[in-house]
């Protein structure tokens, strides 16, 4: 028998063929999607941020199952994605477990839905940075990142005894950790003046077309 | 000279309201050609037909319209009222001037203008149609099953006693496919192969039954009702008409350490082989891979070695020479049930879009088994004669975790959709376990129990309350070794807690795929199929067991994951549909199919690679002298389908295709 | 809706009203069109159907044919991709016609004279929809008698 | 060129074919010849002036040639690509001839331009060739030539034509197309337009108005396009023999932009590869359809 | 080979012996290093945590300098750099709408080119190159690979084999005639950033990697990680505090070991900068008592 044409294909996004369905019937859609993606709902922030839909979570627990912060955290991945379903922006983004998270991606390679909680988590701790400088998250993460962020606008470069000092002074805990800081000296491993690169002003371009909230005039 | 009729029905009110039909038959009367034209009340009804008929005796008429209701509604009856006044019924034909026009305008004056256009329109083809005949096919009543599992033993048997001959195809060495492996089935807990083996052996004693097993189909040529299907027989080795089945070969094999496919790699068997006890027919095959002998020689060594078997064969039945053998054999039918295959989890995949479970660590992690290697540990005919032990040191496992959608609804692996079955075999799994290791833990991590059917949902709940499963909603993470246990990283949904266990097996409901293969086969046979392989119905709801090419239907797990019940069902279904064609000895078709005018052919055999049918064959013409003048396309009437794609494909027009010629669509739009 | 509205007044009697043609398949826009008939969805009247089996049956030419025989427009339409109920003739036709429209916009027929469209047999509505926003689109245009009086011309 | 004079010599001498189809001098720049003996193999030549597709001499309609029996054909890989549409519809058998190709450097608009090749003389598909070096052919002859420079004036026409309105564009067509008298020269001369009988020519029902006034004109300039929409290998050869100068090749070009924009179609030399039309992608662009 | 060169912060800093032992093992390797011109910090966790625009621009521009300087491949051998280079070629090409924003930020072309590559996958290409030049092979000494997060995770950016058993560093570790153990934490998470913000988890995360690679018989961790260098080395004493017993489990970067079996001194490996002492280990390796002691004194003075 020739090749043929049309059958004995694989037909991809077809779930079904043949005779046409009779008046009344309604065919199979399967790429349609009615959820709303315009609105103003996390959800709808979400997929338009990221291009995922969070209504693909069924709460299926894989993320959390394997999440090593899950332990410490209030809201694990898979209670992230479902307040991002139930639309519960205020619970959702004023608890601090958004900050928990490590990045460490198991939950994204483990999904089985391709929902990406890294990327949406991600996405949520971005929405809270830019609506008011990561209020919500423990204290000592968020100085950590306004310390880092300010080094690289300031140096290109992290300086880490800078950020060290930078960090201690934002939370106080001026002594943990200090005896760490002869040794680290001893092992070369910090250095204690900054290196600046060159091209800072393109550094600043870029913090500042970022929008990103690090400005000098932000802290003395 | 034509001589049309017209008919204009008013249907009640449907389309005298808003048409005035009396003006649509006045005007039509002064078409050239059509000297008879008419309005009436109810065209279809009785005496409506009468008028039609009447006319067409009275007038002599040579063509009929009426002008009515869409033809999808009354073209038969009106053809059939033609027909019984002796006119060819593919001479009339309907304007639509009801759906098409009076129920869709409400000013009147233009859609009467748009009822005598629409009128027009049809009077002017049918002044160019052509008298057709039905084309008759002879059947050949045959069936062709491929896939001797449950299902395709059902449609044997069911074809067989309706009176037909079958040929049943199994590519594998024994008849009985994977249920033959079940210990016990859901959810009356009775044995598989109690209930299997009686129709094993039955369809192999069947009179009108032609068993080929150990063969495959390679190519099939023809239509409904006149296949003609090839089949290859592979080289068994062994004689099947001289062996006895007595088994002194297998003993003799010296090669007994491969790993035994019917007890999914749990237990072992020889290089020559018989599937299982209970194998239809029980006649051994030499894995020629695996084989002392054949492996020297396929390393180009003169020497004969081993033949061990041959020596310990009474009946000289074995055959190292045998080769593959091809058989042609004619069918009017053929049933495609090839059955389904288990997700692999390991990292190496068959379907090269799917990526496997590294997190499970399965084929690292011994004790990590899937759903049909459990199958064979709680099967009395098993490796452990029943006896639930656990593959790396034998020990009877106190703990066993079962995780359910293991490939299934899991797109980020390749399979969107729900295997169906698992749910129900798990709790049956947890059920055996616990019947048979009384302390034991059975704890299953499922995301949703699905277990619609008959009984269905009072067995799980019977696992559950009865037998003791744990049930903790929520997809595991990972599984590690942890000492000689397997560490179960998972989280319970329901208390919002992280979830980890160490258990001494585990157990893996993987997703049930289409065999290997089957898109390959799938082609042979034109028929389509969908991203994961299922073989797609022609229509979801009311054609559930037919393919979309005409003769060839689809039964059991090659369709959708399918349990039992379900695959009889739909073999039986199969199996009628079969019957039903083959209670005719000929089939009608409907003569709207193309033509091939062979004066002007060019042979550039565009047609050929649009039609969706492979309807177009290849015509030699030659001269008297017999010498080759060109080769032409000629369409098989049998298997045109009539679409006309070709017609339009065609850079001279050569083809036409009847009752819808380019004759008779210019004619309609000329007369715009 | 507009369309609808329309017809419920009579037009003036030198209003210009286009014709025009719908070459459909049987399968999908035949059953749909019939389908709008039987919901009773009020649409222009302008449009005359002629059914064929198939889209893959359709030769672009059927369209020169009918601006040659004084259509204004033309409305080609059949089973949505996958539909087919020959499998694969609205793939086939699907490209014949992309190059075709092509071609002829390039000669310069206006392109909004032509409407290409899918409508399964369950979307008599979306019928209706083609048939007054194609109507409208034509009537806007006037009537394409440049076409048909090209043989005057030479 | 000495390689394709021995080459076609030795083909002769053997018995391998019957005649050679080759370019030789002529009154007009270079022009098509049937060589039959090893002598008149010596006048062959190829060079910038080989405009001709010998491969129109391949097609089945010529049957006075094909009686004279077994031809070896000089090709160029434009040329190439129309021999393999024509194994492709089964209008030619591969081994029923012998194909020559020639390293080609671009050729000349017409066969009597002078001097290097430029984009003011060089011929509208040689910018950009990928067929430089036919694979189809059983013998290859020649060095491979410098790229040839690539002519813009067709596209900047297509694209010009495309900017006006379709009343511009109908009234610019119209006046073309009204010098066509209908010679079917066009169709004579294509390499590809292979049917029996011609669609034009047809009369139960008639497709195309037969008589040369515009309507039919219109229908036949279109009919031709579409039939030639992914075959076309775009030798211009139909615009050269058209006496009434009509622009052909605008058509043909723009066709090819279709084709390749939208199924990335171009002119090949496999006679495997699928064409475009007569094919599918379920995914194939729709933006058109509603 | 020549290759582009991004050290990142650490390497100047924490993990100094980490661009030390690189640039001395890179010679023996036929490896030329061109560092990026003026490259700056690829903006890690804290800026794809508040800002995606910046976590890609950052790197963007780094890149973007790269292909300037002509480079075919970039090698980020730190794996937190790595991860955030990879990114933002991966976004740039999957989204886009990206490059707009981007490219108005950095001012420059977005980088589409150049290829980042980390130093597990550059190694293991080079395996049968390291197999040859081994001068003293670790023969049966018992490793623990550890990819953590960011070398196998997501995998779009994964280029040390799959995502959840990956082989890469294994394959290095053989081509040093070592013989990688069987464990259960490689890919697990270490507690990354937190180093300094949240020490608990960090302390909890490490430890049980320290003590699963010390059950399954490993004499050392070897990572490509500044971040997870720090936390299982420096945090290892704060582990030992926890569960009072001391691990002393060496944890090296790759380039070290590698350099070890290639014959280089521990001076040039930068050993003396670990926290965990690595005198006993490479005492061992050279089987000899004085080799030992002088190994000893060598990693002291170091220190």
């Amino acid at each position: 028998m020739p090749p043929l044409a049309g059958q004995g294909r694989c037909l991809e996004s077809v779930p079904w063929r043949g005779a046409p369905v009779s008046p009344g019937e309604t065919t199979l859609e399967v790429s349609v999607s009615h959820n709303d993606h315009t609105g103003s709902t996390l959800a709808a922030h979400v997929r338009q941020v990221t291009g995922l839909n969070p209504a693909r979570c069924y709460q299926c627990g894989k993320c959390s199952a394997g999440c090593p912060m899950a332990a410490e955290m209030d809201f694990r991945p898979h209670d992230v994605l479902r307040l991002i379903q139930q639309d519960k922006r205020e619970q959702l983004l004023s608890g601090e477990s958004l900050w928990l998270c490590l990045t460490c991606e198991t939950c994204t390679a483990r999904c089985p839905n391709e929902c990406d909680p890294a990327r949406v988590i991600d996405t949520l701790r971005e929405m809270v940075w830019r609506d008011n400088g990561g209020a919500g998250a423990p204290r000592h993460i968020r100085a950590f990142h306004k310390s880092f962020l300010k080094q690289i606008r300031r140096s290109g470069r992290i300086f880490e005894f800078g950020l060290v000092a930078g960090y201690k002074m934002r939370t106080g805990s001026l002594f943990s950790d200090v005896g760490a800081v002869p040794g680290m000296l001893k092992r070369g491993k910090l250095a204690l003046t900054p290196t600046r690169i060159k091209g800072l002003d393109e550094i600043r371009r870029i913090f500042d077309k970022c929008a990103a909230a690090e400005t000098d005039a932000e802290e003395p | 000279m034509a001589r049309i009729g017209v008919f204009v029905c008013h249907c009640g009110e449907n389309i005298g309201r808003t048409v005035d039909c009396a003006q649509v038959a006045e005007a039509c009367g002064s078409f050239p050609g059509v000297v008879h034209s008419v309005d009436y009340k109810y065209m279809c009804s009785d005496p409506g037909q009468l008028q039609i008929k009447e006319a067409i005796k009275e007038k002599g008429l040579t063509g009929v319209v009426v002008a009515a209701c869409s033809p999808h509604m009354h073209e038969k009856t009106f053809r059939k009222a033609a027909a019984a006044a002796g006119l060819n019924p593919f001479l009339c034909e309907m304007a639509n001037i009801r759906e098409h026009c009076s129920w869709i305008h409400e000013d009147r004056a233009r859609a009467t203008a748009k009822a005598i256009d629409l009128t027009r329109f049809i009077v002017e083809k049918v002044k160019r149609n052509q008298p057709l005949v039905p084309i008759s096919i002879p059947v050949e009543r045959r069936a062709l099953v491929i896939g001797a599992g449950i299902a395709g033993i059902q449609a044997a048997l069911d074809i067989a006693d309706g009176g037909r001959e079958v040929i049943l195809v199994e590519k594998e060495p024994s008849i009985g496919g994977h249920m033959s492996q079940l210990s016990e089935t859901f959810p009356t807990l009775d044995c598989s192969q109690c209930i299997l083996t009686p129709r094993m052996v039955e369809a192999f004693q069947h009179p009108r039954i032609k068993l080929m097993t150990y063969s495959e189909v390679e190519s099939l040529e023809g239509y409904i009702g006149n296949f003609a299907v090839t089949i290859r027989k592979k080289a068994r080795s062994v004689d099947d008409e001289l062996c006895n089945g007595c088994g002194d070969c297998q003993s003799a094999c010296p090669v007994k350490k491969i790993p035994s496919e019917f007890d999914a790699g749990l237990g072992k068997r020889t290089a020559i082989y018989v599937p299982f006890p209970q194998a239809v027919p029980n006649i051994p095959v030499i894995d020629r891979e695996r084989c002392t002998r054949f492996k020297a020689m396929r390393k180009g060594k003169k020497k004969e070695v081993c033949g061990r078997c041959l020596k310990a064969c009474g009946r000289e039945a074995i055959d190292f020479a045998q080769e593959d053998r091809l058989i042609t054999e004619k069918v009017g039918a053929i049933v495609f049930a090839t059955g389904y295959q288990l997700y692999s989890i390991g990292e190496e995949q068959p379907r090269e879009h799917l990526s496997g479970y590294g997190e499970y660590g399965y084929g690292e992690i011994p004790d990590v088994i899937d759903g049909m290697q459990f199958e064979r540990l709680a099967s009395a005919s098993g490796p452990t004669g029943g006896r639930i032990e656990r593959p790396s040191d034998g020990k009877e496992p106190e703990t066993v975790v079962f995780l359910q959608c293991v490939g299934s609804r899991d797109p980020q692996k390749g399979i969107d959709y729900c295997s169906k079955l698992c749910c129900m075999y798990i709790a049956k799994h947890t059920m055996l376990y616990r019947h048979k290791v009384h302390h034991g833990r059975a704890v299953v991590f499922y995301m949703d129990v699905r277990a619609g059917g008959k009984g269905y949902d009072e067995f799980v709940r019977r696992a559950v309350e009865e037998d003791g499963a744990e049930y903790v909603r929520g997809r595991v993470s990972r599984l590690y070794r942890a000492g000689d246990k397997v560490r179960v990283c998972g989280f319970d949904t329901l208390s919002g807690e992280p979830l980890e266990m160490d258990a001494d097996m585990v157990v893996m409901a993987t997703a049930i795929q289409p065999q290997p293969g089957i898109e390959s086969l799938a082609q042979k046979l034109s028929v389509s199929y969908d991203k994961s392989g299922f073989i797609n119905e022609a229509h979801p709801k009311l054609k559930p067991v037919e393919t979309n090419t005409a003769g060839i239907y689809v039964a059991g797990a090659c369709q959708a994951p399918r349990d039992i019940p379900d695959a009889v069902a739909m073999a039986s279904a199969a199996a009628s549909k079969v019957l039903g064609l083959f209670s005719n000895e000929e089939l009608e078709r409907d003569p709207c199919v193309a033509q091939v005018d062979e004066t002007t052919c060019s042979g550039c055999f565009h047609c050929e690679r649009v039609c969706p049918y492979g309807a177009v064959e290849h015509l030699e013409v030659r001269d008297r002298g017999g010498n080759l003048i060109k080769v032409i396309a000629k369409v098989n009437q049998g298997v045109c389908q009539g679409c006309g794609t070709c017609q339009a494909t065609c850079p001279s027009k050569s083809v036409e295709l009847l009752g819808f010629t380019d004759a008779q669509i210019f004619a309609a739009i000329n007369s715009l | 809706m507009s369309e609808a509205t329309a017809t419920r007044t009579p037009p003036a009697v030198d209003a210009f009203e286009p014709k025009i043609i719908a070459f459909v398949c049987n399968w999908c826009t035949y059953t749909g069109a019939d389908l709008a008939g039987t919901s009773r969805l009020q649409m222009a009247p302008n449009v005359r159907i002629i059914r064929l089996p198939c889209t893959g049956r359709i030769d672009p030419l059927f369209i020169v044919k009918a601006f040659e025989r004084g259509a204004d427009g033309v409305i080609v339409s059949g089973c949505h991709p996958g539909d087919c109920h020959y499998t694969a003739g609205n793939f086939h036709a699907r490209r014949r016609f992309a190059v075709a429209r092509e071609i002829m916009g390039f000669l310069g027929i206006d392109l909004d004279r032509v409407t290409f469209s899918w409508v399964s047999a369950s979307e008599g509505g979306k019928w209706s929809e083609v048939v007054n926003e194609t109507t409208a689109r034509v009537r806007k245009l006037g009537p394409f008698n440049t076409y048909r009086d090209l043989v005057a011309g030479s | 060129m000495q390689e394709l004079v021995d080459l076609t010599s030795k083909l002769l001498q053997n018995g391998d074919v019957n005649v050679v189809i080759g370019y030789e001098e002529g009154p007009r720049g270079v022009r098509p010849v049937v060589a039959a003996t090893p002598d008149d193999c010596r006048r062959l030549i190829f060079d910038h002036r080989a405009v001709h597709n010998l491969a129109t001499y391949l097609s089945p309609r010529r049957k006075h040639l094909r009686v004279r029996g077994r031809a070896a054909v000089v090709l160029k890989g434009c040329d190439a690509a129309a021999v393999a549409t024509l194994l492709r519809e089964r209008q030619l058998k591969r081994d029923d001839v012998v194909l020559i190709g020639v390293r080609c450097g671009g050729v000349y608009r017409t066969t009597t331009a002078e001097g290097a090749l430029s984009a003011d003389n060089v011929a509208d598909r040689c910018g950009g060739c990928a067929l430089r070096e036919p694979t189809l052919v059983d013998h290859l002859v020649g060095d491979l030539p410098p790229e040839p420079p690539t002519a813009g004036q067709r596209a900047a026409r297509i694209a010009a034509l495309e900017e006006l309105s379709p009343a511009e564009r109908f009234d610019y067509w119209r006046r073309s197309l009204a010098d066509c008298v209908r010679c079917n020269a066009c169709r004579a001369v294509c390499p590809l337009c292979v049917c029996e009988r011609c669609v034009a020519d047809k009369t139960d029902p008639q497709w195309i108005e037969s008589s040369p006034h515009l309507r039919g004109n219109f229908s036949w300039h279109m009919a031709r396009a579409l039939h030639l929409a992914g075959r076309c290998v775009d030798c211009g050869e139909c615009q050269r023999a058209c006496p009434a100068g009509i622009p052909l090749t605008v058509i043909n070009g723009k066709v090819g932009q279709v084709m390749g924009a939208r199924f990335g179609f171009r002119p090949t030399d496999d006679p495997d590869a699928p064409a475009p039309i007569g094919t599918f992608d379920p995914d194939d662009s729709q933006e058109f359809i509603r | 080979m020549k290759l582009g060169y991004f050290p990142g912060c650490s390497l100047h800093a924490t993990a100094r012996e980490f661009d030390e032992s690189l640039r001395a093992m890179a010679p023996r390797l036929d490896l030329e290093l061109d560092e990026v011109e003026d490259w700056a910090c690829c903006g890690a966790t804290s800026a794809h945590n508040t800002n995606h625009l910046l976590s890609v621009s950052l790197p963007a521009r780094t890149l973007a300098i790269s292909e300037a300087q002509g480079h075919e491949s970039l090698l980020a051998p730190c794996a937190a750099c790595y991860s955030r280079l990879a990114y933002a070629r991966h976004a740039l090409e999957a989204d886009p709408s990206l490059c707009d924003p981007v490219k108005d930020a950095i001012g420059r072309e977005p980088p589409t080119t150049v290829q980042v590559l980390s130093i597990v996958r550059l190694l293991a290409d080079l395996a049968p190159r390291i197999r040859e030049k081994v001068a003293t092979a670790l023969d049966g000494v018992q490793i623990a690979c550890y990819y953590g997060c960011l070398l196998a995770r997501p995998a779009e950016l994964n280029d040390v084999g799959s995502v959840e058993a990956p082989t890469a560093m294994e394959d290095v570790v053989k081509a040093v005639g070592a013989t990688p153990v069987v464990w259960n934490q490689r890919l697990e998470c270490c507690g990354g950033g937190f180093s300094l913000s949240r020490k608990a988890s960090v302390v909890r995360l490490s430890r049980s990697i320290v003590e699963d690679a010390r059950a399954a018989g490993a004499a050392a961790l070897v990572v490509a990680c500044p971040m997870c260098h720090l936390n299982l080395d420096f945090r290892q004493k704060a582990i030992a505090r926890r569960s009072g017993e001391r691990a002393d489990m060496p944890v090296f970067f790759l380039t070290q070991l590698v350099g070890l079996a290639l014959g280089m001194s521990a001076t040039e490996l930068g050993l003396g900068r670990h926290y965990v002492s690595t005198a006993d280990f490479v005492a061992r390796l050279s089987g000899q008592e004085g080799a030992a002691e002088s190994a000893s004194e060598e990693i002291k003075e170091v220190g």
